[in-house]
């Protein structure tokens, strides 16, 4: 298929085809790092993390629609707003979720998934009912649209650099937070034992509330960032799930460098494949790789080996 | 470790010989590195009761784990009647004669003490042969049978999860006694257990040893010394003395590391 | 005092394993009631058509039950099976209406109309067996439990459990959809395989017809419930039961656990084909949309608003929740889904065993006095703390 | 049960609103009257002989979309605009004298459930005729079950084509009526010569794309430089950006539909390629559709069809406000709505030939029926039950409109088993 083009096309292509894996590592590890730590760190198989992202991505739409009818002159900048009150809403609900729901469930993981689905059907209906069925288009700055042109034929997407960023600063403070912080030695405390964490003086009830909810803000963050990139409506959210939990899956659920090394290895697949192949056929081929894969060694890329 | 010092065995001989029920040579599994188990070797006869004890994390119970096949060696054989189960499953490994209790009670809370038993009845094992298994006057003779020497004839009908901790423990050995294993492993058979049960234990383990092997993990040293023929004391995962109790309580080396702290 | 204790403890444990207590006659002799009595003489042809349609979902939360409540195995991939089996029938009923007669205007006659449309001028050669009824027959169900034997047995073998395996079925479902929208001039595509008319020559669109295909997807249903009442009753039933709880235990009994878990969720795989060759029989038409990720996860609702322990209770459960969609969906169509959410969530929170944990709990045992009280045996029988109460 | 008149005037918002109201409240107090109030029809024995739901004053028309589910955001612009012809038609004295009384079905999404409400509006209901379905699943989910009860359908959806029912009259566009004037344009107007396709992967953009290929290979004798389908609900569209970028066609066809088309656009836009400079040419973006893809990221962008709401005639002004005063200033009117809209009104116009409700009747007085009041303009029914229509280019404007660009100069005539693009 090559034979027509010059080399300075293809070598421009293929610099361009790897800005696109890059791109889709960094959307499928800001889609995934949320649940990585909800259900990697807590067990909790939460359903409803597509309607936690969407629920970003409307805080969004809300937000460009205040900016620019009351403050049109903070226009270009309402989009870091936007993500910080993403997380906030997010979180707050997913903190919500966790005390009216999620609590009482810490025993039986699979329930978990048939309540969170449940909420997810109330999310997507309240999301129905209170912006409408249709999907809302988010204006974005201008500075946001458009392309980078780095030389003659590589042009590299403004919008794809910005999710890389997101993801970089997100990856990087999560890490700093589980591993650095007392937050996170509790919250990794309370995973390994939570009743020897409890003995120990840490609130274990506390300390999942908050874990739950900042899994659910990084969603948020993560459909906030998806606005410039995918569609924002009532059902969206359900577009994610499957590959989101196949990535915390495949990574090896309980760890993050897990979870980033599974989202990458998927995402260069799936983004190598697209090119050559159909993305139908890619689609496929990328998802039985992965089922097989979990087939042979069900623990995931990268998992420690204890003593059972 | 040196074989010379087992009563009742031949030197030189091949360890591989039917005369052990028994055979665990050069042992070693690591987890990350970490070698929970060392390069261990004990071999045990026909008949004899023989308790492992040492400090937590020893690996005690991972040599337990390792004869059952929970846990995969990385280097060693194991050889039961000169069969080698590290390549056996767990299933393969119970059906062979191997039968193990675990540390903290594991029974059927959902089940009845009756349907526990029957349940552990050795016949069938295949999907096809539970499907057809008929509940027939030999099960329930065997079932009663077991039942009275557990001290749990009365409690038949009961769902386990209301057993008393003891009891628990009771049913699980009568869950491996109604399998008759020639190599009976139990992990602290009498952890947590109040006066009066403990010495009904001592009582029953007494009962079923007749006939068999036996490879009990302790900590009570009395419990130990009423019951052991031998002792194999492990240390880092290594075997660090063998032999009588009584020797074993004069070794220096143990002494050292285990009963004088 | 010791013989009186034991013969006591005997006699009753003589007959602790009956096939069916006699709460259980008495519920299946009630739905054998209902299904083959009550509804068809109360509904007209069209609503009976409809519970029809419910009761091939049925078949699929009598499978979860199994393969879920008692073997602790959740799948969230139950459309793959009920889809393969709805798609094994289409694909005879679909050849039988595609006679050369009928296509004659097409380019390739003889061949279903979706594969002329993409070219395809020969019939595929996965398409054959299917022009023969007893082939099909077999196929719906075998299709379907060789797809489950493949993907349980790589797992369990591998001891992939819980949620991972709930996951990894979800994706499966996911994958199978795409390649049915994707394969369309083999498949149907998205629009699936319609306009279905004859089985065997005889019209299964009349009313009539729908009438005796409701009572033989009724017996079916009796059928499969009595299998899996004996598989229940058997001792493979209460090794499910004691797998779910500990695993390593029934393992270290001499079991070989994976083999008893690729068989409870085959048996799930052949329950949820007969539903789904029953569906399509009924609804006359075979698409992608039951095989995805939404309807597998509400057919595990149906199965936990029944009660994920009850065979019964499955049957129910299927038949409450489609009856209040159908109708509450027509009235109130915003509120339906605040409703099934609502009830996804109550049932996990507050009715962890469903419609048969609150009969369990609250009707059963009145009745259970009733009808021992006519058979009056002595009540000192039953000893304390007696099974399943 | 939901019938038609409880979701009608929960949506109205105007005065019309009142009359309506006040219509429908009147319709059964008048079958108590002589019948002088709409006297004006026929006998009812003679305008319905089939046992069809026809009163002395009623007829029953059938409505059946999605309410609920993933296709209640698509149908409900259908749905809405075959409410208002019905009450226009109602306010100008029904149909032979009788006013059209609607019952109205939730598909919600569900094919089965298409078939059995379609079931129950025929068997039931006795509905005249049913307007409704939007996706081909639905439609072919039903189409057994209308043939079976000799019902009839009016489907207002654009579609890949062959199919031809006795029972359905198809008020969309088939896909050469759509597809081969658009691509006649762009190839005469925009030199389009090299071709790259982007579809959703299911029956209607393989399909589309198909007659596409072979129009550009054997009649343009251009060029297709790539065909990709993605599954439904796919987001990620950088590698076939890419791919574009790389074979440089002249003109990106694409027809990819749903959540998926959000984001090729959104993704498209930011890649870098510049609308106004690189020909696309879709047959999937209606002005419903830009509300969520956002007028910015497609403006430029040429879309084909044969109705866009900034059509410049009286019909379509008059549809455009009386549709806004319906539904809402904010609404906006794409393809299908205005398809839709013509159902009620062919249907009115076959009965008044035919002189009767009858469904063969109704049919056989359907073909080369005209009906010049049409928003799109002027229309016929052809022999094989589709419409002849004219075709537009319109180009998308950031705010969300079309700008006309091309406009077939004749009706064109459909085709749904095209020769030669099989």
């Amino acid at each position: 298929m090559f034979g027509d083009y010059s080399l300075g096309d293809l070598g421009a292509i293929f610099a361009m085809q790897g800005f696109a894996g890059l791109i889709l590592f960094s959307v499928y590890v800001l889609m995934a790092l949320g649940l990585a730590i909800i259900f990697g760190q807590m067990g909790v198989i939460n359903m409803a993390h597509g309607e936690f992202m969407i629920l970003g991505a409307y805080m969004t739409y809300l937000c460009s629609t205040f900016f620019q009818s009351y403050l049109p002159a903070l226009f270009p900048g309402y989009f870091f707003l936007a993500m910080v009150l993403a997380f906030c809403a997010s979180g707050a609900l997913g903190m919500l979720v966790e005390l009216a729901l999620i609590r009482h469930l810490y025993k039986r993981p699979l329930d978990t998934l048939l309540a969170t689905w449940g909420l997810s059907l109330i999310l997507q209906q309240a999301y129905r009912s209170i912006f409408g069925a249709r999907e809302v288009g988010v204006e974005l700055p201008t500075w946001l649209i458009g392309s980078v042109q780095v030389t003659e034929s590589i042009e590299i997407p403004i919008n794809g650099l910005f999710v890389m960023a997101v993801t970089t600063l997100i990856t990087v403070g999560v890490a700093l937070l589980i591993y650095r912080s007392r937050f996170g030695q509790q919250v990794r405390a309370v995973m390994a034992n939570r009743p020897m964490a409890g003995a120990v003086g840490i609130d274990t009830e506390k300390v999942d509330r908050y874990t739950f909810g900042l899994g659910c803000g990084i969603a948020g963050v993560a459909g906030s960032a998806f606005t410039m990139i995918g569609s924002t409506g009532p059902t969206s959210g359900q577009l994610y799930i499957v590959d989101t939990f196949l990535i915390v899956v495949f990574g090896g659920a309980a760890s993050l460098l897990g979870t980033i090394a599974s989202a990458f290895s998927i995402s260069q697949t799936q983004s190598t494949l697209e090119f050559f192949l159909s993305g139908s056929m890619a689609k496929v081929l990328t998802l039985l790789a992965v089922v097989g894969i979990l087939m042979l060694r069900p623990q995931g890329l990268f998992t420690l080996k204890v003593r059972r | 470790m040196n074989a010379a010092i087992l009563p009742g065995s031949v030197i030189g001989a091949n360890p591989n010989a039917p005369e052990y029920l028994l055979a665990v040579d050069a042992l070693t599994v690591s987890f990350d590195g970490f070698k929970a188990v060392n390069d261990v070797s004990f071999y045990v006869d026909p008949n004899e009761i023989r308790v492992i004890i040492g400090p937590n994390g020893a690996g005690k119970t991972t040599v337990l784990d390792l004869i059952c096949g929970r846990t995969r060696a990385s280097a060693g054989s194991i050889k039961y009647k000169g069969q080698e189960l590290t390549k056996l499953t767990e299933s393969a490994i119970v059906q062979a004669g191997v039968g193990r209790k675990f540390q903290t009670p594991s029974i059927y809370d959902d089940l009845t003490v009756f349907e526990n038993l029957e349940i552990s009845f050795p016949r069938g094992r295949s999907v096809f042969g539970a499907l057809t298994f008929k509940r027939d006057a030999e099960v329930r003779d065997r079932i009663h049978e077991i039942a009275e020497t557990i001290f749990l004839k009365d409690q038949l009908l009961e769902r386990a999860e209301f057993l008393s901790h003891g009891q628990k423990q009771w049913l699980e050995i009568g869950m491996l006694l109604i399998q008759d294993p020639e190599l009976l492993m139990l992990d602290e058979p009498v952890a947590g257990m109040s006066v009066g049960e403990r010495i009904k234990t001592a009582e029953l383990l007494n009962q079923i040893i007749v006939g068999r092997s036996v490879l009990v993990i302790e900590h009570d040293m009395k419990f130990v010394e009423d019951i052991a023929h031998r002792v194999t004391v492990l240390h880092q995962g290594k075997v660090l003395s063998e032999g009588s109790m009584e020797r074993v309580k004069n070794d220096p080396k143990v002494i050292e590391v285990y009963l004088g702290h | 005092m010791k013989n009186p204790v034991q013969t006591l403890t005997k006699s009753v444990t003589v007959n602790d394993n009956p096939f069916m207590k006699p709460i259980e006659w008495l519920s299946l002799a009630l739905l054998a009631l209902v299904l083959l009595v009550v509804l068809p003489s109360l509904l007209d042809a069209f609503r009976l058509n409809l519970v029809g349609k419910y009761l091939t979902y049925a078949f699929v939360a009598l499978g979860l039950v199994i393969c879920w409540g008692y073997a602790g195995i959740l799948s969230l991939g139950q459309g793959c099976f009920f889809g393969l089996g709805g798609y094994c029938m289409a694909m005879y009923l679909k050849l039988e209406a595609s006679s050369v007669a009928n296509t004659k205007i097409q380019s390739t006659p003889g061949i279903p109309d979706f594969m002329d449309w993409n070219q395809i001028t020969e019939l595929p050669w996965f398409w054959k067996p299917f022009q023969s009824l007893p082939l099909t027959l077999i196929l719906v169900v075998a299709v379907p439990v060789l797809f489950a034997f493949a993907i349980s047995a790589a797992m369990f073998k591998r001891r992939v459990g819980g949620t991972y395996f709930a996951i990894i079925t979800q994706a499966i479902a996911a994958i199978l959809t795409i390649l049915i929208v994707g394969q369309q001039g083999y498949t149907g595509g998205i629009n699936g395989i319609t306009d279905l008319r004859t089985l065997h020559g005889w019209d299964i669109r009349t009313d009539s017809a729908h009438t005796i295909l409701y009572f033989v997807n009724g017996g079916l249903l009796l059928g499969c419930i009595l299998i899996a009442q004996f598989v229940k009753k058997s001792k493979l039933g209460r090794i499910l039961v004691a797998m779910r709880d500990k695993e390593d235990r029934v393992r270290f009994s001499g079991y070989s656990v994976a083999g008893f878990k690729v068989f409870a969720f085959c048996l799930a795989a052949a329950f949820a084909a007969i539903g789904g060759a029953m569906f399509t029989l009924q609804v006359g038409f075979m698409s992608p949309s039951f095989v995805g990720i939404v309807p597998s996860i509400e057919m595990v609702i149906y199965a936990a608003v029944g009660g994920r322990m009850s065979l019964f209770g499955a049957v129910w459960g299927t038949l409450l929740v489609n009856w209040a969609k159908t109708s509450f969906s027509e009235s109130f169509p915003d509120l339906w889904l605040f409703g099934l959410g609502a009830l996804f969530i109550a049932v996990v929170l507050a009715f962890p065993n469903g419609l048969a944990g609150i009969w369990r709990e609250h009707i059963e045992p009145r009745l259970t006095r009733r009808v021992k009280g006519l058979r009056a045996p002595p009540p000192a029988i039953v000893p304390h703390g007696a099974p399943a109460e | 049960m939901a019938d038609g008149d409880h979701d009608l005037n929960r949506g109205l918002r105007s005065p019309l609103r009142r009359k309506l109201l006040m219509g429908l409240a009147a319709a059964p107090a008048l079958s108590l009257l002589p019948r002088n109030a709409f006297a004006a029809g026929p006998a009812t024995s003679a305008v319905s002989t089939t046992g069809l739901a026809v009163t002395d004053t009623e007829v029953t028309c059938g409505i059946l979309h999605s309410i609920t589910g993933t296709m209640a955001i698509s149908e409900t612009g259908a749905q809405q605009a075959e409410k208002l012809a019905i009450a226009q038609i109602n306010e100008a004295g029904g149909i032979l004298g009788r006013k059209i009384k609607i019952i109205q079905e939730d598909g919600a999404s569900d094919w089965p459930t298409f078939a059995e409400k379609a079931k129950k509006l025929l068997v039931n209901d006795k509905c005249a005729a049913v307007m409704g379905c939007w996706t081909s699943a639905s439609r072919k989910a039903v189409l057994p079950v209308f043939e079976q009860y000799n019902g009839l359908l009016y489907y207002p959806t654009f579609y890949e084509g062959l199919e031809q029912s006795k029972n359905v009259f198809y008020t969309g566009q088939e896909a050469t009526q759509q597809i081969l004037a658009g691509l006649d344009w762009v190839h005469k107007e925009k030199g389009g010569d090299t071709f790259f396709f982007v579809g959703s992967d299911y029956i209607w953009p393989r399909t589309s794309n198909k007659i596409a290929r072979k129009h550009v290979e054997n009649v343009l004798k251009g060029k297709v430089v790539g065909e990709e389908y993605f599954p439904l609900g796919h987001t990620q569209f950088n590698s076939v950006i890419n791919k574009i970028k790389l074979t440089k066609p002249k003109v990106i066809f694409t027809d990819v539909v749903g959540g998926s088309n959000v984001a090729f656009y959104k993704q498209l836009k930011a890649s870098g390629i510049d609308l106004s400079k690189q020909v696309l040419l879709t047959i999937s973006v209606t002005e419903d559709e830009i509300d969520g893809i956002g007028g910015d990221n497609i403006a430029g962008a040429y879309s084909c069809m044969k109705y866009f709401q900034s059509i410049e005639n009286d019909n379509n002004k008059k549809f455009v406000a009386d549709f806004k005063k319906m539904w809402g200033e904010k609404t906006v009117i794409g393809d299908v709505t205005q398809a839709a809209y013509l159902g009620p009104y062919l249907w009115k116009m076959a009965c008044e030939k035919a002189g009767s409700f009858d469904v063969d009747k109704v049919v056989a007085a359907s073909p080369d029926l005209e009906f010049k009041g049409a928003p799109e303009g002027y229309v016929r029914i052809d022999p094989n039950h589709h419409l002849w229509s004219k075709t537009r280019v319109g180009k998308a404007k950031p705010d969300g409109q079309f700008e006309i660009v091309y406009t077939s100069p004749e009706l064109i005539k459909p085709d749904p088993f095209p020769k030669g693009y099989q």
